[in-house]
């Protein structure tokens, strides 16, 4: 092949070919495991239909949002904050719960339901990094609807503000708030309904669950706070998750409940919240991890 | 009837891990009317009983829930799991295994939210005149369960996703729609149960109110629960194996 | 090294005992394992991708022991399982790439050896389709692509022809053998079908209620046997007494006439001339082998047989 | 009895009783899909092998053939009756589905007992404990269905199938998961039952096993029904394709040259250590081939036909 007057031509090996490459090991493989959970959970990558459920509904949790930049750019008030950020989750709590249900079953239970686990068991894995990688996507998931929202409306509006850097000098201390609240609303409503849905491999028994795990222990709390006194009373808004995140929220932001609602009426100090959503999302996310290493595949 | 099929999904229904969660939902109205009584504040107990305790909760909650479950699962597991074949390859006409499955759907339900309404209601009712408000959440509970059941069986037939279906009949349906919606009371099972309940209560309007007149809640459960079931059994007599299998 | 080796293997359940004190070692090839059902082939099987602790006793598996070496041992093997194992609403492209990923190849060595393997399992255009449209015989290659996109060392298949046609059947095998014979990676495949471990295998694991019942090349197994076999068309029963009367042992099955041959006897010739003297239709005739299946037969094997009668 | 002479009385003055399962131009469509079409066969006593590719309406005819279709065109009949919609008819025929589901919460001895009560047998126990025999589960019969191998759920279910001695057992793929004692064991079972007069349909894609199994096949192809009868009846049919055998001698080019001159015989290639025939006729050759080999002082060494297995003519019926 040397001479130069040779007509090229080659035929190539078009067989086998062995891999030398690096092999990563398990951090790499949670982290792709990971990325993939998290692109299932918004339906990329899928049919169209799979992706419009999760994405209409962060597109309604981020509304509100939406709707306070517009009134904000017309009317060009300061002072027109129609939903304060510690307010925000009020307005798309539905929503959270609705994008759990859709979700959760299909971060988790998917790859029970088409018995996918073994594949993934044997490989370079193990049983908990699977579970802490499908719940660091659901998490980072629903992110996007308690995080990102806020801080998009928190830079709109100080860029909207005449005076921007006095906006932020008054307001920088909501970001690292912001960002707090969201990661933590995110947390337990992650490890909730991950937890729920992975006791079952069946997709529509999943989702049902979730929204009974979250219509139940409402009707649960409500009905006891209307019907008992006392410390029964005060304790029964502990029983459902979105009173827990509304007063670890305005914990948070060091703010007060409206009054005449049911957290005014418990009158409980907010590190309880705090703690016993820690609490709460600590002990879910130790039971699926349990019931992942002990499911047989 | 069949004897073997009864016992068959006797088993099927009560002896799964569902059923003790629904042990545990029926407990929860015990627990609650366990809290009123020794922590309530509410003065009128007849009117907590009738309103929170049977409308609310068991009515508004159990009861649906209990039945979309059992009515779903009685038959509709058995195509699911592709175990219907062993009860339809049988010389016995398929209105049988229609109504066998009923049967058991509709007694383990009316036994768990009866069980449920009785123990819950004598606590919370303590001991004054009820006005006949455990009787008759106990019977409308009893008929609509079997209101409930067929129609849920009858859904288990139609389509393979009748629990998702059944759920959003009883949560967006009758619970959404019926309450913007005056005018769906006549199709919601809910309010034919508290319709009849109310019926065989001697409570006043201010104490204990209902959409539906009883006459009126009654026929509408009766004819809905006869054409649920005479629905399921030609449905059934007419089913295809599907392609999968 | 070989490539596998047990050391009193057992797993125990209550009531059951799927291994018992099992010691095999193995060197590297196209190992067929078969055994009856429950006989302990799949609890192996679980046991070797760490997907079951074994109660007691000692593997490894390319060198690695299973148990305390589990997730660097298994970046080299690929398991092929019996079931569907396939989700259906993502494209063949997607998944193969994503499980080649979790098994340690960085995202672009992971893409390109996607596209290759599929290419190599018989999969072209319809790798970008989603899974639920594809065929039993699709769905199993795109089973055996994730199980080789990564380069294993060794792969562990669960019957791979599960529920294929008898086209998609050969496919499979064609594939498996070339895996095994040109590309070098060693292979473990359970399989219930002997026929199939006959023409792809070239070493065969017997595994009896959880115990080794025997274990060499597939050869060993396939003897010729002390037996011939004629078969003809129409009514074998004449040819029979025939050779029954010129002092040969022998024995009929339908169109078959069964000669045991002794030391020393070549009864080729009065075959022959018996089949021409009869005018009888001459469709076979050859040495019997030892059949694969006589292992799953009770003792008595086919010479006996003849034999005695 | 009663459906028996039933039966007789229905088709009385008749000459033969109907076959045991018959299909007149049977088609079903889902919507614009053709899954059979324009299917027609009848079956008697013995052991029929159902075979076809993937998708080629091999589920579809066994699922109308079991009552659980409705022909879009045609009919189904069972002893001369239709099937579909006829549960009285089940009284004469089991059917082994081909899903493993099995209830898991029954043990193997409860569900051939729910079989027996669902036919409503005299005596259920007994019949339960009869047919768990034939299959040969007694040691396993009273453990839940949970935990049995595929093996041995397929052998409950065809406890459960044959627990009301039936004249027809509808068999989906009976020996898949089954391993190979397991299909020793339940071929045999099933050559017995057809020895007792049954009529035996069974579908299956291990052609080994259906050449060893069945009398009679029906290929299914598309649809339609590509070919039915003993598959060595049908490769003879197949006139285009020379049967090709192997050979080896003491001799093999002085039998070459003998074989040569034979009419029956249209090529030899003669290789290293064997000899190839192609022959047009089989039988003819077959007939030829000693008195040649003996005419030439050859000896016969071996001799094997090697496209004459099942498994040739389903992929020649196949591709056609």
């Amino acid at each position: 092949m040397s001479q130069r007057d040779e007509p090229a031509g080659s035929i190539y090996d078009l067989g086998y070919r062995r891999y030398d490459g690096p092999r990563l090991g398990r951090r790499h493989a949670m982290l792709s495991l990971y990325l993939f959970s998290l692109r299932g959970a918004f339906g990329l990558g899928r049919r169209t239909s799979s992706k419009i459920i999760p994405i209409a509904i962060a597109i309604i949790a981020a509304t509100p949002a939406v709707i306070q930049l517009g009134v904000g750019a017309i009317v060009s008030s300061e002072h027109l904050h129609v939903i304060r950020p510690e307010n925000y989750f009020n307005f798309i709590q539905i929503a959270v719960a609705l994008f759990c249900a859709a979700v959760a079953p299909e971060v988790m239970g998917r790859d029970q339901r088409t018995r996918t686990l073994p594949l993934y068991f044997s490989r370079a894995l193990l049983r908990s990094d699977y579970v802490l990688g499908k719940l660091a996507a659901l998490w980072t998931a629903l992110l996007f609807l308690t995080f990102v929202p806020q801080a998009l409306l928190f830079l709109g509006n100080g860029m909207a503000s005449s005076n921007s850097t006095g906006y932020w000098r008054d307001n920088w201390m909501d970001f690292p708030r912001i960002v707090a609240s969201g990661a933590l609303v995110a947390a337990l409503f992650a490890s909730l309904s991950l937890l729920v849905a992975a006791q079952t491999a069946r997709r529509a028994y999943a989702t049902v669950s979730v929204i009974a795990l979250f219509v139940i222990s409402s009707v649960i709390s409500e009905v006891i706070s209307g019907t008992a006194g006392g410390v029964w009373g005060q304790a029964a808004v502990l029983l459902t998750p979105f009173e827990v995140v509304r007063a670890t929220i305005l914990w948070v932001f060091q703010s007060n409940a409206e009054s005449g609602s049911a957290l005014a009426q418990a009158d409980l100090p907010g590190y309880v919240f705090f703690a016993m959503l820690c609490a709460a999302t600590a002990i879910a996310a130790w039971l699926v991890v349990r019931r992942y290493e002990r499911i047989a595949v | 009837m069949n004897r073997a099929i009864v016992e068959l999904t006797a088993r099927q229904l009560l002896g799964q891990r569902r059923s003790l969660l629904l042990v545990v939902f029926a407990l929860i109205p015990v627990g609650i009317a366990l809290l009123y009584r020794f922590e309530g504040q509410q003065p009128n107990h007849v009117q907590w009983t009738a309103n929170v305790l049977g409308a609310r909760l068991i009515v508004g909650t159990l009861l649906p829930i209990a039945a979309v479950i059992f009515g779903t699962a009685a038959l509709g597991s058995e195509f699911e799991d592709g175990t219907a074949v062993y009860l339809l390859s049988k010389p016995l006409s398929r209105s049988r295994v229609v109504l066998s499955k009923l049967l058991v759907a509709w007694l383990a339900t009316g036994a768990l939210v009866l069980a449920s309404v009785l123990v819950a209601g004598a606590i919370a009712i303590r001991d004054i005149p009820d006005q006949g408000v455990l009787l008759g959440f106990a019977v409308a509970v009893a008929a609509g369960s079997l209101a409930y059941c067929s129609v849920f069986v009858l859904l288990s037939i139609l389509t393979s996703r009748a629990l998702i279906t059944g759920l959003i009949y009883v949560f967006i349906w009758e619970g959404l729609m019926t309450a913007l919606f005056s005018g769906t009371k006549v199709l919601s099972i809910r309010q034919y149960t508290i319709g009849v309940a109310k019926w065989l209560t001697t409570t006043s309007e201010r104490t204990f109110a209902a959409r539906l007149d009883g006459p009126e809640a009654l026929a509408l459960m009766v004819v809905m629960s006869i054409l649920a079931t005479w629905l399921a059994v030609r449905a059934l007599a007419r089913w295809e194996i599907g392609e999968s299998g | 090294m070989p490539l596998l080796s047990t050391r009193e293997l057992s797993k125990r359940y209550p009531g059951v005992t799927a291994l018992d004190g099992l010691s095999i070692e193995l060197e590297p090839g196209v190992i067929g394992l078969v055994g009856a059902n429950g006989a302990g082939k799949s609890t192996l099987l679980k046991i070797l991708l760490g997907l079951l602790a074994p109660t007691s006793g000692e593997a490894t598996l390319l060198g690695y022991d299973v148990r305390r070496q589990g997730p660097e041992l298994r970046q080299f093997v690929g398991y092929m399982p019996e079931h569907d194992c396939l989700p259906n609403d993502v494209s063949a492209t997607e998944f193969v790439a994503h499980m080649a990923q979790i098994n340690g190849l960085p995202r672009a060595a992971a893409r390109e050896r996607t596209a290759e393997t599929l290419r190599h399992v018989g999969l072209f255009e319809e790798r970008y389709r989603e899974i639920r449209g594809y065929s039993t015989g699709m769905k199993q290659r795109v089973k055996l692509a994730q199980a080789l996109v990564h380069d294993p060392r060794v792969m562990l298949l669960d019957e791979p022809t599960n529920g294929l046609d008898p086209a998609g059947r050969e496919d499979m095998l064609d594939l498996v053998r070339r895996t095994g014979n040109e590309f070098g990676i060693a292979i473990i495949m359970a399989s219930h079908l002997l026929g199939e471990i006959e023409r792809v295998c070239d070493h065969l694991v017997v595994i009896d209620a959880g115990r080794l019942l025997r274990s060499a090349a597939i050869g060993e197994f396939t003897q010729r046997t002390q037996v011939l076999a004629v078969e003809i068309e129409g009514d074998a029963g004449p040819l029979a007494g025939r050779l029954a009367a010129s002092g040969l042992r022998v024995k009929m099955e339908e169109h078959t006439v069964l000669i045991g041959i002794e030391a020393g006897q070549t009864p080729y010739d009065a075959i022959r001339d018996t089949v021409a003297d009869l005018g009888l239709g001459l469709v076979r005739l050859e040495q019997r082998r030892q059949n694969l299946e006589d292992l799953f037969r009770t003792p008595e094997r086919e010479d006996a047989d003849v034999a005695a009668g | 009895m009663t459906a028996t002479t039933e039966r007789e009385t229905a088709t009385a003055g008749a000459p033969a009783p109907a076959p045991a399962i018959e299909a007149v131009s049977v088609s079903r469509w889902y919507g614009n899909v053709v899954a059979v079409n324009d299917v027609s066969f009848a079956l008697g006593p013995g052991i029929t092998g159902l075979l076809g590719p993937n998708g080629a309406g091999k589920s579809t005819l066994l699922h109308m053939l079991a009552g659980f279709l409705a022909p879009s065109a045609g009919s189904v009949r069972m002893f001369g009756e239709t099937i579909w919609k006829n549960e009285a008819l089940y009284r004469r025929i089991g059917l082994v589905p081909e899903r493993e589901a099995i209830y898991p919460f029954l043990t193997g001895y409860e569900f051939v007992l729910l079989s027996a009560r669902l036919h409503k047998l005299p005596d259920p126990e007994a019949a339960a404990a009869r047919a768990i025999r034939i299959v040969d589960m007694g040691s396993a019969q009273d453990r839940a269905a949970a935990g049995y191998s595929k093996g041995m759920k397929q052998r409950i279910k065809i406890a459960a199938a044959i627990v009301h001695d039936p004249e027809v057992l509808l068999l989906d793929e009976p020996f898949n998961g089954a391993d190979p004692r397991q299909r020793l064991h339940m071929m045999d079972m099933l050559r017995e039952m057809a020895a007792a007069g049954r009529t035996i349909v069974f579908s299956s894609h291990i052609l080994e096993e259906v050449e060893r199994l069945a009398e009679n096949v029906l290929v299914v192809v598309s649809g339609r029904l590509a070919a039915s009868g003993d598959f060595r009846q049908i490769r003879k049919l197949m006139t285009d394709r020379p049967h090709t055998f192997t050979i080896r001698s003491s001799d093999d080019r002085r039998l070459a040259s003998a074989l040569v001159s034979d009419t029956a015989v249209f090529g030899v290639e003669l290789g290293s250590d064997r000899l190839t025939v192609r022959a047009a006729d089989f039988a003819a050759f077959a007939h030829a081939v000693a008195k040649v080999a003996r005419g030439a002082g050859v000896s016969l060494f071996e001799v094997l036909p090697t496209d004459e297995s099942l498994e040739s003519v389903f992929s020649y019926l196949v591709k056609r």
